[in-house]
């Protein structure tokens, strides 16, 4: 676009830029539109009717049941147009594509914990590959942030007890901004990093650098990818002593699990998405599957909401027992 | 008659503007009040409709005897209320007094058995905070039940409270013959607010403590 | 004085009505009707706020304005609960989590 | 001769004296003034945290003052201003004074609750106060949870008792005012002769009564929250934040039209009125009052987009919010058609509603951009939000407000003000106003977040601008202080009807005796029977 870069414009990087940046340029040139032709005719007729010796009344104008209908019919049709683009606009940020690359955000007063799957982790910073759709899962700590990259024209708030998503191809190389967006307290507006767009080879080279210091997010893990955190997570909090194949097994198996449906005690069936798996660690007895006791314990307070996040990745990395479809919630 | 005029505050054309008014008014206020428990009604719906199972298991640790007992109360409430206006209607100051008397003695039982009740919930480290401690599956959601147990009905308590202090005043003019068959807005506004307070009930006791009870 | 008896016959009546419908509430909440339940317990609330309104509240001889009121505040009521369910009955329907 | 029984004529001024006549008042045009007064001072108070805000922002670096404070002058800045100044402004000043003269009563409904909702109003503003003084809050004025319940180190339990009450005082108005208009019009006054100003303050009374106690029952959740610890919101008991947001915006959207549609009465009034003409299309801006009211209470969602409310959802309030701009449209239509064939001239109030269109149109519309989902992921939370909302509520009510109070100035206070002092102030407030806001459309789509104390040193440009605009529309309000002031000691006396206006209000001498009216008035004419030529003014009266 013409101003792009120029100091009231954001830069533009990525696939969505250009849409938003045309949806917002027609609005503009709409309100010019509405609001010269207003003040236009405003002034005309200030000028053409203002009053003197032979204008000292109005004339006598009751209204005119035409013009009424065109300039409520007109607006609406206007308006419905405006809405069916933009909405198109949203539908398709709001849905990633199947191929997007995955990549977790914590948010916590106040920064931004980020967890690639290859292993790398990083705090205010992003890294992306140039051309390569990015998934982000996230989720808060504490209040509520939501995630902002102006550049990429997207923005997602980020809810403590839930997911959200959002996703970007990113179409140019550089360094934007990031910021928090949701008033969140005393650093709010220091809640803030950057998105480093890079080639795609130089991100992988990024990856295998691995994290050079070690700080935050699991120290003692570092460098490992979320599932292999996971993994290790599994062992250390004892899941395997109820979750494992074997007889006297107490929880059901748990490979499979993701993206299929559960049977739940009481008879309601639900779709174990991540949000289902993060509530089946945090409160577990929330939703207890069906053919179970409510035997395992609530690890709230003793996982973090990164250590969830690990464990889900993990958890999609089991492979469904052989001979059981999809993942057996029928008691042992 | 001249009773009658200076009842007719000036700003009104006649008695009848103003009982229209005045009963107008206290029916928008209703309106208000029914917005104001909207909001709780969907604070309710929305987490009833997310955690019902862990509603209707916390549910049952409410005590159906005691709610079923202040229904019967609430509602000889609403009945004695509706006497107290027939009988100012007729001038019967008399009746209305001791209508009224009943009225706010039911209401105290109610707010009595109510207070038991918080009581006996405070006793069981069922108040949402610190201290709760729930014995049943799922503690995190029982407490979201208790919680808004507690802003459900406390404010429906202060509005009791606040009819209980309206329903006095009302009674200490009966009692100095204020009211006749020509004039008796106060009472009647008095009594919509009492069988409005009934009404929150009424919907109030299935929502918290008939869930899933069988 | 006609209307004066009946109307008092009539608040006796809704009287003994309610509390009929009190015991019929309890009663059926300790029976096993699955959904229904909640449809029962909600239309016999909803029979004794009308009885209430109707006779107690006086709306049989209230001005049409008056029931314009309630009216609207009920629908408003209706509408604050629908639109917000509706947001939670459709959450995560798109398939990714916060959509 | 004119002058001379005037100086012995009761009026509701001079009609009792002392401190005490004026505190135990009941009569509506006493109360007005009351309010007048207390929201003046409020509105001052606002202004002060928006200075320190304007001056804190020329820079990049947040040298003026800690994040904390900032944190809390923005809360406090917007908490005053809407709750405390813009929501009662125009229904609790004008349309006290105003309504029942508009419609030939001798006072409102319930005139006791109308000093009740006066002392509401007082005792709500003097907890806010105190919260001001004792340290402050800072939530934002939208109290987000879970932010407001655990995090917020402030007291935010004060002010929100005082946003509370004072919602009562909002809410006895909306009744009063309902209740007035139905029953208490004047023989002959129809629905369909009422002066649109009483249409708009009816439609804004409604939302008053069916909105604010949701505001305050959710505002006295979080206080339960906050303060007895259930944890309604909380959710690490699987409370949802989200519920949180739907139930104050099912009010707090709603208010933003609480704040515009009495505006947009006094803009039908005055436009009118200086163009010598009835108003084009009567009936359809009358309804339109009443559709914004009812679509109004329909988008609140809009402020969710990015919340993680369903996707569905989002685009159901997308297009709601698209429909509820229709009526403003024809509003605005209707209003610049009125201007055809008039005889229109150019004192200040009209000035005032110039003003008015040209920003309510633009503020309007990027509110479309708001709406328009798909854009509002870019720039919801940023500037572009406070530059939409600042043209609507400081461009476009506030405008009117002030345009307003020159309009019955004379009426309220029997003087004229100066005419010129008046009209340089008009141009001065659409100056520094544009000055102030535009840069902030910029900022906002060049991705400036709002509620930021440090920000990025490429946005400063745009911050000095909008600064300096500052600067200039503080010295455009003050100077109506001064003026108005001055015009009290010495003003010319106003005649009864010095702007030839139709409507009951100007029948009456100004300023207007206690009770109004000597003997209930008839009315049988359509409203804005435009002329009054000044020979049939001197028959009427
Ligand atoms: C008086 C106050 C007021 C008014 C009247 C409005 C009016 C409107 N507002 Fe605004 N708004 C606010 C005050 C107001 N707003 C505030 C305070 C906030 C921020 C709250 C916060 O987060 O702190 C906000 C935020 C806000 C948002 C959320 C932004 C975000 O946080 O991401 C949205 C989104 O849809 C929105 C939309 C609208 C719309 C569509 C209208 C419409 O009613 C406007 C209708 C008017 C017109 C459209 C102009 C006239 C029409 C024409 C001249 C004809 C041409 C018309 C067409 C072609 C259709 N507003
Ligand atoms: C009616 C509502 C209203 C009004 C009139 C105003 C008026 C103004 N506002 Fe306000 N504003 C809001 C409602 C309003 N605002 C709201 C709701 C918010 C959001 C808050 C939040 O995020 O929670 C907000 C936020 C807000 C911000 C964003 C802060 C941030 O996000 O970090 C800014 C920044 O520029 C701002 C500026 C101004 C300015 C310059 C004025 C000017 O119009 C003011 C002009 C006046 C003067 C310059 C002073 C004149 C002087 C006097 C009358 C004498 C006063 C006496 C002394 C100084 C002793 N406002
Ligand atoms: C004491 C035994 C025990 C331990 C330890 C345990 N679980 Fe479980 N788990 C169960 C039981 C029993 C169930 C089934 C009942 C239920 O849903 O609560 C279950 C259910 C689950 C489910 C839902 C399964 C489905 O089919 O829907 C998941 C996911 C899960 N556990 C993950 C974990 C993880 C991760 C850990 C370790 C951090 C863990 N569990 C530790 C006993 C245990
Ligand atoms: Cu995190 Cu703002
Ligand atoms: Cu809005």
């Amino acid at each position: 676009m013409l101003f792009t870069g120029f100091f009231i414009f954001p830069k533009s990087a990525s696939t969505f830029a250009g849409e938003v940046d045309a949806f917002y340029f027609f609005m503009w040139a709409l309100t010019l539109f509405f609001a010269i032709g207003i003040a236009a005719t405003v002034i005309a007729f200030i000028i053409r009717y203002r009053r003197s010796d032979e204008n000292p009344a109005g004339a006598d104008i009751e209204g005119s049941l035409q013009l009424e209908i065109m300039w409520t019919a007109i607006p609406f049709a206007i308006a419905m147009g405006i809405f069916a683009w933009s909405a198109s606009i949203f539908v398709n940020m709001q849905r990633p594509p199947d191929n997007a690359m995955e990549i977790f955000v914590v948010g916590k007063q106040w920064m931004w914990k980020i967890q690639h799957m290859e292993g790398r982790s990083e705090i205010n910073q992003l890294h992306v590959p140039l051309g390569k759709p990015v998934k982000l899962t996230m989720t808060s700590e504490d209040v509520i942030h939501s995630f902002y990259v102006p550049a990429f024209r997207i923005k997602a708030d980020v809810v403590p007890g839930r997911y959200n998503t959002t996703w970007f191809e990113a179409t140019k190389t550089g360094t934007y901004h990031l910021f928090c967006t949701e008033y969140c307290g005393t650093n709010h507006s220091r809640m803030i990093g950057q998105v480093v767009v890079m080639e795609q080879a130089a991100y992988q080279d990024w990856l295998a650098e691995g994290n050079t210091n070690a700080t935050g997010i699991g120290a003692s893990l570092a460098n490992l990818s979320p599932a292999a955190r996971g993994e290790a997570l599994f062992t250390e909090h004892g899941c395997k002593t109820c979750h494992f194949d074997g007889p006297g097994r107490v929880g059901p198996l748990l490979g499979g699990l993701p993206g299929s449906t559960v049977k739940l005690e009481g008879g309601d069936v639900v779709a174990a998405d991540s949000r289902y798996l993060r509530e089946s660690i945090l409160n577990p007895r929330a939703r207890v599957v069906e053919g179970y006791e409510p035997l395992m314990p609530t690890f709230a307070g003793r996982v973090s909401e990164e250590d969830v996040m690990s464990l889900v990745a993990y958890i999609k990395t089991l492979s469904p027992p052989p001979g059981a479809e999809a993942h057996t919630t029928t008691a042992p | 008659m001249s009773e009658l005029v200076s009842r007719v505050q000036h700003h009104f054309a006649d008695a009848e503007q103003q009982y229209e008014s005045a009963t107008f008014g206290m029916w928008v206020f209703l309106v208000t009040e029914i917005m104001f428990f909207a909001g709780l009604f969907t604070t309710y719906i929305v987490y009833r409709h997310a955690y019902s199972a862990a509603f209707a298991e916390a549910s049952h640790h409410l005590d159906v005897a005691f709610g079923t007992f202040n229904t019967v109360v609430l509602i000889g409430s609403s009945l004695t209320m509706a006497l107290a206006i027939a009988a100012a209607k007729q001038s019967k100051q008399r009746s209305t007094a001791i209508y009224l008397v009943a009225t706010i003695a039911l209401g105290c039982v109610f707010l009595g058995v109510k207070s038991f009740e918080y009581a006996h919930k405070f006793h069981e480290n069922l108040f949402p905070g610190a201290n709760f401690v729930y014995p049943g599956p799922d503690p995190a959601h029982a407490e979201l039940f208790f919680s808004i147990y507690f802003a459900m009905t406390g404010l429906h308590a202060l509005h009791m409270v606040i009819g209980i202090g309206v329903m006095s005043v009302i009674l200490k003019e009966t009692l100095k013959g204020s009211y006749n068959a020509e004039y008796f807005t106060p009472v009647e506004c008095a009594g919509l607010y009492w069988h409005f307070v009934d009404l929150v009930w009424i919907y109030l006791f299935p929502l918290l403590y008939l869930i899933g009870r069988h | 004085m006609d209307s004066h008896e009946s109307s008092l016959k009539s608040y006796f009546l809704v009287f003994f009505a309610l509390m009929a419908l009190t015991a019929l509430t309890v009663w059926v909440a300790f029976m096993d009707l699955g959904m229904m339940n909640n449809v029962v317990a909600m239309g016999i609330a909803t029979i004794k706020g009308l009885m209430v309104m109707i006779v107690f509240m006086h709306l049989r001889h209230s001005p049409p304005l008056t029931i314009l009121a309630i009216v609207v505040g009920i629908f408003w009521f209706a509408v604050l609960i629908l639109i917000t369910m509706s947001d939670m009955w459709t959450r995560g329907l798109l398939g990714f989590p916060g959509k | 001769m004119e002058t001379e029984t005037k100086k012995k004529r009761v009026t509701y001024l001079n009609v009792a004296h002392g401190v005490k006549s004026w505190l135990f008042t009941v009569d509506h045009k006493r109360i007005g003034l009351l309010y007048l007064v207390s929201i003046t001072l409020m509105f001052m108070l606002g202004s002060f945290f928006a200075v320190l805000i304007r001056t804190e922002l020329l820079t990049p670096a947040g040298d003026l003052m800690s994040s904390d404070n900032y944190n809390k002058m923005f809360t406090m800045h917007g908490i005053v201003m809407v709750f405390f100044f813009l929501i009662p402004s125009i229904p609790a000043v004008l349309g006290n004074f105003l309504i029942p003269l508009m419609i030939g009563a001798k006072d409102l409904a319930f005139p006791r609750i109308n000093l009740l909702s006066w002392y509401i109003y007082v005792i709500g503003g003097c907890f806010t106060m105190w919260a001001v003084i004792t340290g402050g809050i800072d939530t934002g004025w939208t109290f987000y949870t879970p932010y407001s319940t655990t995090a917020s180190i402030s007291k935010v339990l004060v002010p929100a008792i005082g946003v509370f009450i004072t919602g009562f005082s909002s809410i006895l108005t909306g009744l009063n005012f309902i209740v007035t208009i139905h029953r208490m019009r004047a023989p002959g006054l129809t629905w369909f002769r009422l002066p649109l100003f009483v249409w708009a303050h009816y439609a804004t009374s409604v939302i008053m009564i069916l909105g604010t106690p949701v505001v305050a029952v959710t505002i006295l959740l979080v206080g339960l929250e906050r303060g007895l610890g259930l944890g309604i919101f909380d959710p690490k008991l699987g409370g949802d934040p989200i519920l949180f947001q739907h139930l104050f915006w099912f009010y707090s959207h709603p208010a933003v039209y609480i704040m515009i549609l009495p505006s947009m009465g006094v803009i039908s009034e005055i436009i009118c009125c200086f163009s010598r003409k009835r108003i084009f299309g009567y009936g359809f801006v009358a309804c339109s009052s009443m559709a914004i009211a009812m679509l109004g209470f329909l988008v609140w969602g809009h402020h969710m987009f990015v919340s993680t409310q369903s996707t569905y959802t989002a685009l159901i309030f997308s297009v709601l919010s698209m429909a509820v701009a229709i009526p403003s449209a024809v509003k605005v239509f209707n209003w610049t058609a009125t201007l055809y064939k008039g005889s229109i001239s150019f004192e200040a109030p009209m000035m005032y509603v110039f003003g008015f269109l040209g920003l309510f149109t633009i503020g309007g519309l990027t509110g479309l951009f708001l709406a328009s989902v798909g854009l509002d992921v870019h720039v919801h939370d940023t500037y572009f939000v406070v530059a939409h909302f600042h043209y609507i509520m400081v461009g476009g009510a506030l405008m009117a407000y002030l345009g307003g109070i020159h309009f019955w100035w004379p009426k309220i206070t029997g003087k004229m003000y100066a005419e010129w002092p008046a009209r340089i102030a008009a141009v001065l407030v659409f100056l520094g106003f544009n000055l102030t806001f535009y840069p902030q459309f910029l900022l906002g789509y060049a991705g400036m977040p709002r509620r930021y104390h440090f920000y990025p040193e490429e946005f400063q440009i745009l911050n000095v601008f909008s600064t300096a605009g500052a600067t200039i529309l503080g010295l455009g309000y003050i100077m109506p202080l001064c003026y108005l002031l001055w015009s009290l000691r010495h003003g010319k006396d106003a005649p009864a009807n010095p702007w030839l206006a139709t409507g009951l209000e100007w029948k009456v001498d100004s300023p207007p005796t206690p009770h109004n009216f000597e003997s209930t008035p008839t009315v049988d004419e359509e409203a804005y029977n435009y002329p009054v030529t000044p020979a049939a003014e001197a028959q009427s009266v």
